[in-house]
């Protein structure tokens, strides 16, 4: 059926002085927008099938290409904006949820974007990074409330396990299926050179990348894809998928389509099948539930493994959290509302959740207002975008952050936001093995270790900058926050004073 | 430390000064040169007429070549080689002694007792730098020449002097042009195209007689010339050779490391019989790079290294007025023929036995050494899509684990 | 201007420490005369002192040191602390007339001892019933400040230059066998009496001289132990940190030392395996309780002293030696005045505790 | 020595490759000066289909029958690289006849060319590997 009513919202604005008919740009977009016109001698293009990744651009040798939003628009209406009324045409045309990818991009407040951080002057002084150590290792795991000694007084250092990681950050959780083999090759070579973590996500894990299990979280998801033994036993951590910040309480669906090969296979459900992840684990209906699940991946990793319990930051996640603190799991990582999908419906993305700032800081406080802070590590995501946002989150008391759309984007993404269409130019989030051969995990890996060491000098600088010369100095030590422009309910939750305070 | 005689100055000679010195940097190198030039590109004497080249870009290699190899060059003509005494003598009666020698005599034009041969004024050969500089003086505007044989040298030379010349006329016994390396079809496209240029044949006919500024063709026909360029053939140059007691049969006979019959007596180039591994038998393969290898093969061998040569084959790559021509391999009676034509192109594939004996391509013959490559390397294409091959050659018959080696190797 | 515990206060500060290994006596006059060449690291916003060994006749006695803003104040507090407590013995703290020390408010000391009744009730010890009790009316009594309450020790701290702090309290009359010395220079404060400095809980003691940047950390993790951080001080949070370590956790003076000025990875990783095994275990277990950013201390308690810098030593302190004393101070002049032929000057590493103990049965 | 290395497991046949070398090998400052409405000759070639592309370029052989083929001896090894001597060459094409990767061509001119690690141009190192978007290309020591 036509496309009723949908003006293609992308311009392609092709410099003919520049343009020497390469087609690179041809070849290279999987959308099939640009193609030479042998008649005419010239690159053409069709707009409407452009989702601006910008794939073209970033290769052509000459910039002769640019990709500008159409400035063809509806009548102005403050209330009726462009994008909803073409919504409505758009479900018109199919009759369907719309679908969308990524995170929430509504201008909702960026609370980090309001929290400056503190630097020392005169009364203490800064501490130069590049001159004195500079710590930023963690530990994640619960830790014991009082210490033990045997016989000999001397001092049992066995403790629940901990997830060891050189800096406080983790790539959080994306499926194999949902991004392709070279952007999971490419996540877990970085986290293993990095000494961090990355999550295979609720797909599984292919048998190439045990080798990678030190630096490997593995998710048990509502779907339960690829969870046995030694996918469990392989990993440094087992992570409970509750929810996940784009979409909070509903599930998964990945079309059969794409249930092919490997896929398949480590999804371990067969070739052409949806692999559908209910809204909730059935087998959890309440937090007693969860325990049971809890102690469940414990006995079959014999306590060796920490679990770490995933959950959307909703509205109450404050109980929530103390609920999953006192339910037997290392680590509890919340997902903010702008956190990343592969698919989403749109509605539920752009409007169900709360922002991962509130949340962390009203969990953070709930933990220690009922003292039982010390029972799990908190690891905070959902547009966790620069060191500074990382710096906040510790701050405010995260021991460390998931991030996976500043991954994505250092792998080359460009947050067209159509990873549903799974014809992905930059070989993320796609499974067609022309496209997926894009991401060269040499240079995928090396630049998500560029982005992270760099990320690392800058929260060093920062701690620096507050004088603080470990990263456990500055978990929850809000008085190095200030906000700027919030409410005195906002600052009352984020727990900081104002800046001028 | 032994002392290195090398008897002659081309290609195989320069092959046998690289090979010694591959090997051996001490010991000496004599060249007896019976042409008195700096070693040259021989090949290129025709592209000196045209213009494409001079005597200073002619140079085959540097012009402190024997300098910096260490060699002392000799010019004049090897008359004796007494390899009991191992000496050899020049013309001038000049003695070389030597502990091993490697001939490098090359060929020389054959030229059949045509009757009144020597009333023509202006006849020449077309084999050397002289022949060429000779031929060059005798050039004018309008000059009619008649070449007799429509070979690789015969049609290199009218090439070469097609613009300087009034008209230009090619005959040969054969029925066709070029008609060692080409059967008729290809032929008649190359003929054509040289035709295009104003070259005129009389193939199937040949000159018996002359006189003076005529020759009488074998059909009756007269053709009046101004110059006549003997391009019949080449015999290779055996007879020092022969009189050191070296088996000769239509060249040297060496064997796979360009060891003649006789001790310590090698020989390399055109001279020589080298095996052709396309047919598997022992022939000269009178071509220039199989004389650089031959050469280089020989002299690795003089010098005490090891060096052998079992993959020679015969190839040309030859091209007119534009128009290129490559042929390698052998093209036998029961091959399986793949073609792929046009106008002004064809493309040939000869395979027998699930390999690729031999091809040509007239017309675009970008890549064909991978063509050459197979032949060389007897590859079995017996998983390959010859009808693609035969339309492009590409690495694309390989294996992906092959061009892994190729392209991502240090070959 | 904001007070102590209604915002947080970094200040600059001089330390200054002396005690016998043998237990002997010494008077207070020694230590707040040691803080005259130091008078330049204070502001006159706050001094004070510990003294260990001064009140032997109620050795079994909790000593309680309470500053009082009003009269009704303290008939409040006396009611609360009869509810919960054998008052012993109620007093003034003796104190002189002097023009450098104004506005002070009313000091008492009381000798208390917890009724046996309530600890068997809370199921708790002495100790922790104390401390509970201190916390109750340091947080809930508008007006009472109880700024020591250790046995056999006391902290006398005012508004003012330390020396002058020690003549107003009539140190000289007192004898103990360990002291520490406090002068501050705080830099967004008023000066309040209860925010001078030595802090104490128990017979702990901290003097202080640093601006820790890790104290928010240090602090919202130590409240949940039940401390209440209602001065916003490091030392406050020092203080409850060791308490709960030592005290509490049980962990030794060492071990203490290597959570709160806990040596670096690079350093633990270089270590033989046992001891790699015992520091990575407290680096893990107490991170929170790392302290960062420039720290001087001299900790207090019946029996010993320990002085310990931060890990990068960003704040000057020095340790001398002579006969059976120890001085610690944060410059050498202070040491020349308590003992002009101190040996054995010594400045100690980033985090290397230094621990003095009183022979055993000698305190 | 650092040659020119292809993994066509990362090849994605953009052809990029060909348009840098020739830009590089033009000797005009501007890419779409030397390159716009003209035929290009680049001395690294895709080839493949079917998904699978590899870029061809010479492999710089330890024993190259080009060199020993020339028949101007217009073809030299140094210190493992391998350059034709545009000067001297005629364009017989012999070197493509023998050249078992197909990495030699007919130049514009006629004369042969192929590639020389971008050694005799200002681009520093080989343009296409330093313009290869996904690595296939790469420039190292092996």
């Amino acid at each position: 059926m036509q496309e009723h009513y949908i003006y293609p919202e992308f311009e392609v604005m092709r410099n003919k002085d520049r343009c020497i008919a390469c087609r690179v740009c041809e070849r290279q977009c999987a959308n099939e927008v640009h193609r030479f016109d042998t008649e005419l001698g010239v690159m053409i293009a069709d707009e409407a099938r452009c989702v601006n990744c910008q794939r073209c651009v970033s290769l052509c040798p000459t910039h002769a290409l640019k990709i500008v939003k159409s400035d063809c628009r509806l009548r102005e209406n403050a209330n009726w904006s462009d994008s909803t009324i073409k919504e409505i045409y758009k479900q018109a045309n199919s009759g369907g949820v719309l679908l969308s990818s990524m995170g929430n991009p509504k201008p909702f407040p960026v609370y980090w974007d309001k929290i400056l951080i503190n630097a020392s002057q005169v009364t203490n002084p800064p501490i130069d990074p590049l001159r004195e150590p500079m710590e930023t290792k963690v530990f994640l795991g619960k830790k014991p409330d009082d210490i033990r000694r045997d016989e000999n007084g001397e001092l049992i250092t066995e403790i629940s396990p901990q997830l060891e990681l050189s800096m406080p950050v983790m790539f959080s959780a994306m499926s194999y299926g949902s991004i392709s083999y070279n952007a999971h090759a490419s996540l877990a070579r970085a986290a293993t050179e990095l000494g961090i973590c990355y999550n295979t996500g609720e797909g599984g894990l292919h048998e190439d990348f045990y080798v990678y299990g030190p630096n490997t979280v593995v998710q048990v998801a509502s779907g339960r894809f690829g969870v046995h033994k030694n996918y469990l036993e392989a990993a440094a951590a087992v992570e409970i998928k509750m929810g996940q910040g784009a979409k909070p309480g509903i599930g998964g669906h990945l079309p059969g389509t794409k249930i092919v090969g490997d896929i398949s296979r480590t999804r371990m459900i067969p070739e052409g099948s949806d692999a559908i992840s209910p809204a909730p684990h059935h087998d959890i209906y309440s937090i007693e539930d969860l325990r049971q699940l809890v102690f469940s991946l414990k006995e079959a990793t014999e306590y060796k493994k920490p679990i770490i319990v995933k959950v959307a930051a909703v509205h109450n996640i404050a109980a929530i959290a103390s609920g999953i603190a006192r339910s037997g799991a290392d680590i509890i990582a919340i997902d903010g509302f702008r956190g990343g999908t592969g698919a989403a419906p749109t509605r539920i993305r752009d409007n169900v959740g709360i922002p991962i700032e509130l949340a962390l800081a009203s969990v953070d406080q709930r933990l220690r207002d009922e003292g039982i802070r010390n029972n799990v590590s908190l690891v905070v995501g959902g547009s966790v975008r620069s060191a500074a946002d990382v710096v906040k989150a510790i701050a405010l008391g995260a021991d460390a952050v998931y991030v996976a759309t500043a991954a994505l984007l250092a792998m080359g993404c460009h947050l067209c936001r159509t990873c549903q269409s799974g014809k992905c130019n930059w070989g993320i989030a796609t499974q067609r093995p022309d496209l997926v051969k894009r991401l060269n995990p040499d240079i995928g890996s090396q630049r998500l270790v560029n982005l992270m060491n760099a990320w690392r000098h800058e929260i060093k600088e920062l701690m620096g900058g507050m004088g603080i010369n470990s990263i456990e100095s500055l978990r929850g030590n809000r008085l190095m926050l200030r906000g700027v422009g919030l409410t005195a309910k906002e600052l009352e939750i984020l727990g900081i004073s104002h800046a001028g305070e | 430390m032994s002392d290195y005689l090398i008897i002659g100055n081309g290609t195989a000679a320069v092959g046998c000064i690289e090979g010694i010195r591959s090997v051996d940097n001490e010991s000496s190198i004599t060249v007896v040169s019976a042409e008195n030039h700096h070693v040259y590109s021989r090949p290129l004497i025709s592209y000196y007429l045209e213009g494409k080249t001079d005597l200073e870009r002619m140079l085959y290699r540097p012009a402190d070549f024997y300098e910096k190899n260490n060699v002392r060059l000799i010019y004049g003509k090897a008359a004796k080689l007494d390899i009991r005494k191992r000496t050899v003598t020049l013309a001038d009666k000049h003695k070389q002694a030597f502990d091993k020698v490697c001939i490098c005599t090359g060929s020389s034009p054959f030229v059949p007792q045509f009757e009144g041969l020597d009333t023509v004024k202006k006849r020449f050969t077309f084999m050397t730098l002289d022949d060429s500089l000779a031929l060059e003086k005798a050039l004018t505007k309008d000059s009619r020449v008649l070449i007799v044989g429509a070979g690789l040298i015969g049609l290199k030379c009218a090439e070469g002097i097609a613009e300087r010349v009034g008209s230009i006329t090619v005959c040969d016994l054969a029925d066709r042009v070029l008609s060692s390396i080409l059967d008729s079809e290809c032929a008649a496209v190359m003929q054509s195209h040289l035709e295009k240029h104003g070259i005129r044949f009389m193939l199937g006919d040949t000159a018996v007689r002359f006189d003076k500024n005529t020759a009488v063709m074998k059909s009756g026909a007269k053709v009046g010339f101004d110059i006549l360029v003997l391009a019949v053939g080449v015999r290779a140059e055996t007879s020092l050779a022969a009189q050191a007691g070296c088996e000769v049969d239509r060249g040297i006979v060496i064997d796979s490391e360009m060891q003649t019959t006789v001790a310590d007596v090698y020989a390399a180039g055109d001279c020589s019989e080298g095996f052709d591994s396309s047919t598997g038998t022992q022939r000269v393969l009178a071509i220039l790079p199989n004389a650089y290898m031959q050469g280089r093969c020989a002299g690795v061998n003089m010098a005490g290294g090891s060096s052998s040569l079992s993959d020679l084959i015969p190839m040309n790559s030859i091209g007119f007025f534009g128009l290129h021509c490559a042929t390698a391999g052998a093209y036998p009676e029961d091959a399986q023929v793949y073609e792929e034509k046009s106008a002004d192109s064809i493309r040939r594939l000869y395979v027998r036995n699930d390999k690729l004996a031999g091809f040509i391509v007239i017309g675009d013959v970008s890549r064909a050494g991978i063509y050459t490559s197979l032949v060389r390397e007897k590859t079995s294409v017996e998983d390959v899509d010859l009808n693609e091959l035969k339309k492009e050659p590409s690495l694309a018959i390989f294996s992906s684990e092959v061009r892994r080696k190729k392209l991502g190797g240090v070959v | 201007m904001k007070l102590e515990g209604e915002v947080r206060i970094p200040s600059g500060c001089a330390i200054a420490a002396v005690i016998s290994k043998d237990g002997k006596g010494i008077t207070g006059d020694l230590i707040y005369n040691a803080m005259k060449p130091m008078h330049d690291r204070s502001n006159g916003l706050g001094g004070g002192f510990a003294a260990y060994g001064i009140y032997p006749e109620y050795k079994e006695l909790f000593a309680f040191h309470i500053f009082f803003d009003h009269r009704s104040t303290r008939k409040e507090c006396e009611a609360f602390l009869k509810e919960r407590f054998e008052i012993v013995k109620g007093e003034l703290i003796p104190t002189r007339k002097l023009p450098q020390i104004t506005d002070e408010p009313i000091i008492w000391r009381y000798f208390v001892r917890p009724l046996s009744s309530l600890l068997i009730s809370e199921q708790v010890d002495e100790n922790e019933f104390v401390a509970r009790s201190v916390m109750k009316i340091n947080t809930s009594m508008k007006g009472a400040y109880v700024f020591s309450s250790g046995k056999n020790m006391g902290c006398f701290k005012a508004v003012g230059y330390p020396e002058d702090v020690g003549v107003f309290y009539k140190l000289e009359e007192y004898e103990g066998y360990s002291w520490t010395a406090h002068g501050r220079y705080p830099t967004n404060t008023p000066g309040w009496w209860g925010g001078a400095h030595p802090f104490s809980l128990l017979d702990s003691s901290v003097v202080h001289n640093g601006e820790i940047s890790s104290y928010d950390a240090n602090r919202r993790f130590i409240e949940m132990f039940g401390y209440k951080c209602t001065l916003q001080t490091d030392t406050e949070v020092i203080t409850y940190i060791l308490d709960h370590l030592i005290r509490r956790q049980g962990l030794t003076l060492e071990e203490a030392a290597s959570v709160i000025a806990a040596p670096f990875w690079s350093t633990i990783n270089g270590k033989p395996e046992k001891e790699k095994e015992k520091l990575t275990y407290l680096r893990t277990v107490f991170s929170s309780l790392l302290i960062t950013g420039p720290f001087s201390i001299v900790y207090g308690w019946n029996g010993g002293l320990m002085a310990l810098n931060d890990r990068l030593k960003l704040r000057s302190m020095i340790t001398a030696e002579k006969d059976d004393r120890v001085f610690i101070a944060s410059e050498e002049a202070a040491v020349r005045v308590m003992e002009p032929d101190a040996e054995n000057i010594y400045a100690p590493a980033g985090g290397e505790p230094v621990i003095v103990r009183v022979k055993e049965g000698n305190y | 020595m650092k040659r020119v290395y292809v993994n066509e497991e990362w090849c994605l046949g953009c052809h990029l490759c060909e348009y840098n070398c020739a830009y590089a090998n033009s000797g005009i400052d501007d890419m779409v000066k030397a390159l716009k409405g003209r035929q290009i000759f680049p001395r690294v070639h895709i080839e493949g289909n079917d998904g699978i592309n590899y870029a061809v370029s010479c492999r710089h052989c330890k024993d190259p029958l080009c060199v020993k083929s020339c028949i101007a001896g217009a073809i030299s090894i140094n210190d493992g690289v391998i350059r034709i001597d545009k000067n001297k060459c005629v364009g017989c094409l012999t070197c493509v006849l023998v050249c078992p990767y197909g990495a030699v061509a007919a130049g514009p001119t006629g004369v042969a060319q192929k590639c020389e690690l971008c050694l005799s141009n200002s681009c520093g190192e080989p343009a296409c590997a330093k313009g290869c978007p996904n690595n296939a290309i790469v420039f190292e020591e092996r």
